[in-house]
């Protein structure tokens, strides 16, 4: 199976997990002209049955985790999960409350990480780029 | 509408509630350039007397703003402190008047104030939810912002035993706890 | 969902839970007739993160200011500003004037940032991508601009309680002048766009109606409060930072229409006027700006412990463009901790609004009147995911994920 | 309607490969336009776009991907409506003369038949819809049915008044030709029928009909089937991997189609008579390409540029604009083209 | 065989009588050996009309003259008219024929298992082959009172078929209705012939055809006549009794009642090609049936979206198709005094109305028989309490989609060839017509769609987790019918050839149906 | 007019230069790999991002040697992000859990501690070598680096 066309065809669903909204707009500024990821094939879907890649956003707070999970399964496969910002990569300031049960690699598989609080939307298409390399690899690694 | 100065308004609280008026303070600052002033007004009263306090601010403005209820714990006692704003829409001349008012551990509840204000409901939920405070007469008991399975009787604001238990405290990986 | 809600007449629509409404996420829980919305129940809380009570068991008020930040990623200059306003009046900390200053910028600057993001945003929610296209665009600018003066677009870590952190020096003043008439020369363009078009027109007119009574009742606050009439503006009413040496208004929609409806396309009139309002302000502020230093305190770790002698209660106010922030604050001497920290974000009273505003509209209108009281963004439409049984075959059970998503941590490809 | 003819074996043959071939090359143009058309509309957006290919791409993407058929949906109607709307689709094609050659099964069907033809991918969409049991696809699917049927009455006027007024002419051959065959639209030209006032009626018509196309297409301001803000998705938001697919590629083709439609009606012509060519491969060659640049307008302006210029409507006032609007506007184009028959 | 074919047409009619006689008889014995005689009889008269169809194709129209020495002899000696009773079955008749004896062979195998629980079955059957038998006197007669007398037959028993789950408190007002409605309209009948018999002395429609002079009162017996007809064939404005009688009767006589509106609507062109044809120079009546026609069409449909009662639901939209036949017929009405007009497109839009009625019989008893499936699965015929059922009830669900696209004319169904054969030809006496028939069959695709989503979409409800499929012999049933209506799609061009077009001449042709009876050589 | 204000102004935008830029290519490479190792051997340009102004604040850095352990740094951040170790007596700072607040670099008494311009910093593990800051050296722009000469050279802004 090639993943030569999946690679640059890619349709994102975007997850707030108790993010502060940073991360989340910072990944709609990456949609729009001044940096145009649709020159990606990238798009926004509304619905996870649609989408090849999570954009997760947040440090999973505990009413977010059966959602989480099920949106996960919800993504037919192939899927990846990048996970957009500290919060949800390591907690960020949120690291310590009543109320969490992230980092979002504890509950779903991630892929590729993107340090930033906001990471800049360039950084955001960097994480693109390493996703797409990953999943070259991949299919060389299966080759 | 008139408007009053802050020592006036504590004047008038006197008059309305005679005993039950506790005490008030005003802070004052100036700010930038033409030192203008910041003021805020805050104003104690006796828990019996609490909704005639807050009847008076009606009377002091019709519509008046209740930004928020804040309570602190202190150890035997509860502290509320309605945080309203009046004489808004006016150049220079809004205030905020904090209304405190204290509730000994052993009695933790306070009337609600939904009918003189409809929009207090929700800091009143939360009030309920985060500190234990049973506000009497709320019309929507239910939790507003923790989730349906938060145990029961544990309030997150609270720092003695009844704050959220221990073990539903996660530092996240990777980072010790305090 | 259960399967009543799904069931005919009138069922239940969910919306949300992933959308941040408030400081939180919100989930909505629509009754709906055909296509008209009978009720609305709103479940606040849906990704509550406990801030407050993070900045009540921190080490101490300079870390909270970042947490202050991070109440919200659109208004991260509000909350620390409120916040350090709080934190100065129980500490009796004055910060210098052109601190001051540089923080009414600041707060403007977010301020055209935020209502442009809004504008694009409400463009999409009724399906006008180009207009969100281009009000994204035009945002690019001052989002450079914030970069240029505080270091980021998003996150200006610019606070310190007892003034900033960064000057804004007269080198850099052309440079903002430069985007400033970008934005003036811009403005006619912008509300044409918004006001005139016709299809703008059709869908926002009438819709999402806040009566004045209402909104007054409601406590509603911000654009969302001066839309439906009421002059209402902390910038206007009790004046904070350089606001107070300036002359600022609250901006109704009758400067433009003439008279008030309370609807959307009242709320898109204020916010377009704030636009401009908030040009004017930045202009004044370079303008007036007094020398001197930014600091009260230069030291941070004499800051510190100035902070855990100081003891008091503050209460912080900054009109945030989406309403009032208010931040209430109490210290104790000898802990470095706030004692008690109490936020109420703009949110979370407007919130109490959106009933009243959905009520007998249809779900057509529900992203485009939900999103116009800006309850901080609006993904209302982020809502698959449903509490609905249609979880069909659990594809991997939780331990099993868990298992994953562990060996996917280490599993590195290099 | 006769399919018993003689030859059946060989007729049947010739359709079947024809059919095909057909297909294959209306689902790539097909895809190619969908391409230019996100690349014009990032254009005007200003933006870049994705590459012209970028449709392709999607396919063979959402091919490889799993296709999950959720708990509550009727399986057997939620799997076989992707597969009825790209059939019905790319039925359409064969209806339709294309590449400015007679339509393949032209001889069994006219512009009536295609005014259900077009119904049908629509209904396959809405039905599976409904199949999905969620929601959103359901308020979806119910929306899908309002809008086809608005915009079919503004529809039905336009096509049965240029047959009623091509008919006027050809009833009185002998034989009589049928005026809805697109072979005596494009030999009678409704443009050489009628006077002035006609011609007003006539671009009416046009009018009525680019807007229906848009609609059709289920694009901005039609869109509210699929409304992403709304209902996330709307119909589609059970489907995924290959059922997503082909209702993708149904949704292309049936732009393709309707677009061509527009060119079979109302601009019939060929370019080769024009300039004179005489071989026919060349002028083979010459029409198609002149086809495609036909299709290419109507594609411009009813879906490009009225998707980039306007908010999504309610579902309210899309019945408004056509049941209405609409209607209202293509009887006026029917009564002018009437009175022209008249004076 | 010839014998059997020249009798054929009498025994079409006495096969059911004589068997509606003996079901009491042979129900004492065993129930099954009911059903087997209920079908055998149907079967085989089914077969009959079949048979007699090839014989009208190749020798013409068949003459039955009841106690003649030759059952062609229609004119005793010594008289200028027919007296005797005469039977007279022409293309469109048999077309008639065709239709019923299939719908009813349908019905009948519904029934057993749709009315199985309850009482008074023998009694069902009986009154369901005298229905039959009214049923085939009314297309076959070739008599002006017979079709009366014919007509009773059919009122009182379908009314008492109607009427006949007494265990519903509304039945029994819908067979009220049913029988009050008949009652009037048989008077006028009644009235009618009065008058033209008073006149002319004679009954025989060929021989009135011959003679009748279109005098005023032949123009009052005319509109009495066709008050009478389309009131029970349930035309807009005179439609209101339609809903509540169709709905309640058990599903299998509602589709039996549809046929039977089709043939009041036969009898209506019989009065109008027939009886008075060429005298009806003018376009007016033509235009009377275009109009009420256009009403019926769209007034049906849009009453048909707010029922939620399935069977209301399907009778509004009964009354809208029958509205399509009014205009297709009619417009060949309103021309048939042009024969120019009437070779461009008049025959095309009377045979569009009359293949409509094939199809319409096939489909509507097909989707009349999914709502009694529905009825008899969930016990309620309210479709909002209804959902989720095509989870269970698959074979059900295939056959209303079936009909449904049949009905709502989507290519490549039967229910399309025919509306395209009306769109085809109206539009050049009308383009409102053709915009107004594509505009109805949207919106009954529309609604039909709304009922489909309620019925059998949705998640599955668990008040129905019970259901099953309905028993096999009402699966057959609909099957029979559904295999109508795909033997139809697939082969319309030799339909319309050899049943379609010939019913149409038939019609148009008032003078072979003239000869046929005097006797003249035409 | 009005109406079609919107549509003139879209058809206008057809044939003028998008807005965009195409950081790193303008379309996705066939071949992601292949292209980072043109870039890398200087046959192909990446093109660069939007460029950060001098204040921007990215991956920090550390000056190892000369840091105190005084722990100022790990007493004011708000994340935890900073670790100390306690056998060197010096800090190691997670950059996947760092805000970049840059309070650190504000407080650090000798000032070892600096924002850098760095922010493409996506990986594939939130513990790689080079986000778990231990030692940057003499960095380019850590003590050495002046308080921003602000003003000077800043880019214009990029669009019309
Ligand atoms: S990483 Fe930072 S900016 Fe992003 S969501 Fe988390 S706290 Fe907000
Ligand atoms: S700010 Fe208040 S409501 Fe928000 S997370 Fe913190 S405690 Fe909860
Ligand atoms: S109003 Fe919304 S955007 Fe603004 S700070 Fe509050 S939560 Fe954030
Ligand atoms: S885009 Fe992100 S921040 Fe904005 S509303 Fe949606 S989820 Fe929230
Ligand atoms: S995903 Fe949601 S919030 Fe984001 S752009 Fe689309 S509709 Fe708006
Ligand atoms: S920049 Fe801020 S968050 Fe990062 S390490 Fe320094 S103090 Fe901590
Ligand atoms: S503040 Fe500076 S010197 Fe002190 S431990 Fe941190 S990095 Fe080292
Ligand atoms: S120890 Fe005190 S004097 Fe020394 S650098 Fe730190 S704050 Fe300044």
């Amino acid at each position: 199976m090639s993943l030569k066309a999946f690679k640059r065809a890619l349709w994102v669903y975007h997850l707030n997990t108790g993010s502060c909204n940073g991360c989340d707009i910072e990944i709609l500024a990456v949609l729009t002209p001044r940096y145009d990821v649709e020159r990606f094939g990238i798009m926004l879907v509304g619905s996870p049955r649609h989408a090849d890649v999570l954009l997760v956003t947040g440090p999973v707070v505990k009413q977010m985790v059966p959602r989480v999970k099920r949106i996960y399964e919800q993504t037919p496969d192939p899927k990846l999960v990048m996970v957009v910002g500290n919060c949800g990569i390591e907690g960020g300031v949120f690291y310590e409350s009543y109320n969490l049960a992230g980092p979002v690699d504890q509950i779903i598989p991630v892929d590729v990480y993107v340090p930033g609080c906001p990471p800049r939307p360039e950084a955001i298409i960097h994480s693109v780029v390493m996703a797409w390399v990953k999943l070259e690899k991949a299919e060389q690694g299966v080759s | 509408m008139e408007l009053l100065t802050p020592e006036k308004i504590i004047d008038s609280f006197k008059t309305a509630l005679g005993d039950s008026f506790i005490d008030a303070k005003i802070y004052q600052c100036e700010v930038a350039v033409k030192k203008n002033k910041f003021r805020s007004l805050w104003v104690e009263v006796k828990k019996s007397a609490f909704r005639d306090a807050v009847d008076h601010i009606c009377h002091l403005q019709q519509y008046p703003h209740l930004a928020i209820i804040s309570s602190s714990d202190l150890g035997a006692e509860v502290e509320l402190i309605y945080h309203f704003t009046i004489y808004y829409g006016h150049h220079l001349e809004e205030l905020s008047l904090g209304l405190r008012v204290k509730l000994p551990k052993s009695d933790l509840k306070i009337p609600t104030i939904t009918d003189l204000i409809p929009g207090a409901l929700f800091t009143e939920r939360e009030t309920q939810e985060m500190m234990g405070v049973e506000v009497v007469g709320i019309p929507d008991k239910r939790r507003l912002f923790l989730p349906e399975d938060f145990p029961e009787g544990a309030y997150p604001w609270r720092k003695d035993e009844k704050g959220p238990p221990n073990d539903m405290l996660r530092v996240l990986p990777g980072r010790e706890p305090k | 969902m259960t399967l009543e809600e799904t069931k005919k007449a009138t069922y239940t629509i969910p919306v949300g839970p992933i959308h941040p409404a408030l400081k939180e996420p919100i989930r909505l829980a629509l009754s709906v007739d055909g296509e008209e919305i009978v009720d609305v129940d709103i479940f606040a809380g849906q990704v509550h993160r406990g801030i407050e009570w993070l900045g009540m068991n921190r080490n101490n008020p300079i870390q909270s200011i970042y947490l202050a930040e991070r109440i919200c990623g659109i208004c991260n200059i509000c909350h620390p500003f409120a916040f350090v306003m709080a934190v100065e009046h129980a500490a009796g900390i004055t910060p210098p004037a052109r601190a001051e200053y540089i923080r009414t910028i600041t707060a403007e600057m977010e301020r055209i940032h935020s209502h442009l993001l809004w504008a694009g945003i409400a463009a999409h929610e009724i399906g006008f991508d180009t207009i969100f296209y281009l009000a994204w665009r035009v945002r690019e600018e001052i989002m450079d601009l914030i970069e240029y003066v505080t270091g980021n677009r998003i996150t200006k870590a610019m606070f310190q309680i007892g003034g900033v952190r960064r000057d804004i020096t007269e080198e850099q003043f052309p440079r903002i002048r430069q985007s400033l008439d970008y934005y003036k020369s811009l403005f006619g363009q912008l509300k044409r766009v918004f006001l005139d078009d016709r299809t703008i027109r059709m869908r926002t007119k009438n819709v999402g109606v806040l009566k004045r009574e209402d909104a007054l009742k409601l406590l509603t606050v911000g654009p969302t409060a001066r839309a439906s009439g009421v002059p209402k503006d902390v910038r206007q009413d009790q004046p904070y930072a350089a606001y107070a040496d300036l002359d600022i208004k609250a901006m109704t929609p009758d400067m433009v229409s003439g008279t008030v409806v309370g609807d959307v396309y009242d709320r898109i009139i204020v916010r377009l006027l704030e636009v401009k309002q908030a040009i004017e302000i930045i202009e004044q502020c370079l303008e007036k700006m007094p020398p001197g230093p930014i600091l009260a305190q230069p030291k941070t770790a004499v800051l510190l412990k100035t902070l855990t002698q100081a003891e008091g209660e503050g209460i912080g106010r900054a009109e945030a463009p989406r309403g009032e922030v208010i931040h209430y604050v109490r210290l104790e001497a000898g802990q470095s901790t706030l004692a008690t920290w109490k936020v109420r974000a703009p949110t979370y009273v407007n919130l109490m609004a959106v009933p009243t505003i959905l009520k007998g509209m249809q779900i057509a209108d529900v992203p485009i009147a939900f999103a116009s009281i800006d309850p901080c963004m609006s993904c209302t439409n982020r809502i698959v995911v449903t509490d609905r049984a249609v979880g069909r075959k659990s594809v991997v059970g939780y331990e099993e994920l868990h298992r994953l998503s562990v060996e996917k941590t280490k599993e590195l490809p290099r | 309607m006769n399919l018993l003819g003689e030859n059946i074996w060989i007729n049947g043959v010739i359709i079947i490969v024809g059919s095909a071939v057909l297909v294959f090359i209306g689902g790539v143009f097909g895809m190619l336009y969908r391409g230019i058309d996100r690349k014009l509309v990032a254009h005007m957006q200003g933006r870049v776009g994705p590459p012209i290919v970028q449709p392709f791409r999607d396919v063979q993407k959402l091919l490889m991907k799993e296709s999950i058929i959720p708990d509550g949906a009727v399986s057997w109607l939620f799997t076989a409506a992707p597969f009825i709307c790209l059939i019905t689709s790319a039925l359409l094609l064969l209806y339709i003369p294309l590449f400015g050659l007679q339509a393949l099964l032209g001889g069994f069907g006219d512009a009536l038949l295609i005014v259900y033809l077009l119904i049908l991918p629509s209904l396959a969409f809405a039905v599976g819809g409904f199949a999905s049991s969620s929601p959103y696809a359901t308020v979806g699917a119910q929306r899908e049915m309002v809008v086809l049927m608005s915009y079919e009455f503004p529809l039905a006027v336009a096509i049965v008044s240029l047959g009623w007024r091509i008919g006027h002419v050809t009833t009185q051959l002998t034989p009589p030709a049928n005026p809805f065959m697109f072979s005596t639209i494009a030999e009678y030209p409704i443009w050489s029928l009628v006077g002035p006032l006609g011609i007003i009626g006539s671009l009416i018509l046009v009018f009525t009909l680019l807007v229906v196309t848009s609609g059709k297409g289920a694009k901005v301001p039609f869109d509210v089937a699929e409304a992403e803000t709304e209902l996330a998705g709307g119909i589609l938001v059970e489907y995924s991997g290959r059922n997503l697919c082909l209702f993708y590629l149904a949704d292309i083709i049936k732009a393709f189609a309707m677009s061509s439609l527009v060119v079979a009606l109302f601009i019939p012509y060929n370019l080769s008579p024009l300039v004179g060519i005489g071989t026919p491969v060349l002028a083979g060659i010459v029409d198609g390409l002149f086809f495609l640049v036909k299709v290419f307008a109507v594609m411009f302006i009813s879906m490009s540029v009225i998707r980039t210029a306007m908010a999504r409507f309610k579902i309210s006032q899309v019945s408004w604009v056509y049941i209405i609007a609409m209607t209202l506007i293509s009887l006026v184009g029917l009564i002018l083209i009437a009175v022209d028959l008249m004076v | 065989m010839d014998t059997l074919i020249t009798h054929s047409s009498i025994l079409i009619i006495a096969i059911p009588l004589v068997t509606a006689f003996l079901i009491p008889l042979v129900g004492m014995t065993s129930k099954k050996a009911r059903n087997a005689l209920v079908i055998v009889s149907l079967a085989f008269v089914a077969f009959l009309v079949f048979a007699l169809a090839k014989d009208i194709a190749i020798n013409g129209i068949h003459i039955y003259t009841l106690g003649a020495t030759s059952p062609d002899l229609t004119t005793p000696t010594g008289f200028m008219a027919p007296v005797r009773i005469i039977l007279e079955v022409d293309g469109m008749s048999i077309l008639m024929g065709i239709i019923w004896s299939i719908v009813s062979l349908a019905a009948a195998i519904f029934s057993f298992s749709h009315i199985a629980s309850e009482t008074g079955q023998n009694r069902f059957y009986t009154l369901l082959l005298l229905m039959v038998t009214g049923g085939f006197g009314m297309m076959f007669t070739g008599d002006l009172f017979n079709l009366f007398v014919f007509l009773e037959i059919a009122s009182i028993s379908g009314a008492a078929l109607i009427a006949f789950r007494t265990k519903f408190a509304d039945t029994q007002e819908g067979g009220f209705k049913y029988i009050v409605v008949s009652a009037i309209a048989s008077l006028m009948v009644l009235f009618a012939i009065g008058l033209l018999y008073a006149q002319y002395n004679s009954l025989n429609i060929g021989a009135l055809a011959q003679v009748i002079q279109y005098t005023t009162p032949d123009k009052i017996a005319l509109a009495l006549l066709l008050i009478a007809f389309t009131m029970k064939a349930g035309m807009v404005p005179l439609h209101l009794w339609f809903p509540d009688a169709y709905s309640v009767a058990p599903a299998s006589i509602t589709g039996m009642l549809v046929i039977t509106s089709h043939a009041c609507m036969y009898a209506a062109f019989r009065v109008c090609f027939t009886l008075y044809g060429g005298m009806l120079g003018t376009s007016v009546v033509g235009w009377i049936l275009i109009i009420f026609g256009l009403l019926s069409m769209f007034v049906g449909v849009t009453m048909a979206v707010f029922q939620k009662d399935v069977m209301r639901f399907m009778s509004y939209h009964a009354i809208s198709q029958l509205g399509y036949m009014w205009v297709g017929v009619g417009v060949g009405l309103a021309v048939l005094g042009n024969p120019a007009l009437l070779a461009t497109y008049g025959r095309d839009a009377i045979s569009g109305g009359i293949f409509h009625i094939l199809n319409h019989a096939m489909y509507k008893p097909l989707l009349f028989f999914t709502g009694g499936a529905l009825f008899y699965c969930t016990g309620t015929r309210d479709l909002t309490k209804m959902g989720g059922l095509a989870h269970k009830m698959k074979w059900t669900t295939i056959l209303y989609i079936i009909g449904t696209l049949s009905i709502s004319g989507i290519p490549p169904l039967n229910g399309f060839s025919s509306k395209i054969l009306i769109y085809e030809s109206v539009y050049q006496f009308h383009p409102i017509l053709t915009i107004t028939g594509i505009i109805v069959s949207i919106l009954t695709l529309a609604s039909f769609t709304k009922a489909f989503h309620s019925a059998f979409m949705g998640a599955e409800l668990p008040e129905y987790k019970e259901v099953k499929e309905v028993p096999r012999s009402m699966i057959i049933a609909m099957v029979i019918l559904a295999a109508g209506i795909i033997f139809i799609t697939l082969f319309p061009a030799l339909i319309v050839n050899w049943i379609i077009n010939p019913a149409a001449d038939a019609l148009i042709n008032q003078g072979a149906y003239i000869n046929a009876v005097t006797g003249a050589t035409p | 007019m009005k109406m079609f204000e919107a549509a003139r102004t879209i058809l206008k935008q057809l044939f003028l230069n998008p807005a965009t830029n195409k950081f790193p290519a303008k379309y996705a490479p066939a071949s992601t790999i292949q292209f980072l190792n043109s870039v890398t051997k200087g046959e192909l340009k990446m093109i660069p991002p939007v460029p950060v102004p001098s204040k921007f604040r990215g991956k920090i850095a550390l000056n190892k040697e000369r840091c105190t352990g005084c722990r100022l740094c790990i007493e004011v951040c708000p994340t935890k992000a900073i670790e100390f170790i306690p056998e060197e007596k010096k800090v190691k700072i997670f950059v996947s859990r760092c805000c970049f607040c840059a309070q650190c670099v504000e407080i650090c008494p000798p000032k070892v501690l600096s924002m850098t311009e760095e922010f493409l910093l996506a990986t594939y593990d939130k513990y790689a070598d080079e986000l778990v800051i231990v030692d940057s050296g003499g960095l380019p722009g850590s003590v050495e680096r002046k308080e921003p000469d602000t003003g000077a050279a800043e880019k214009p802004a990029e669009q019309s």
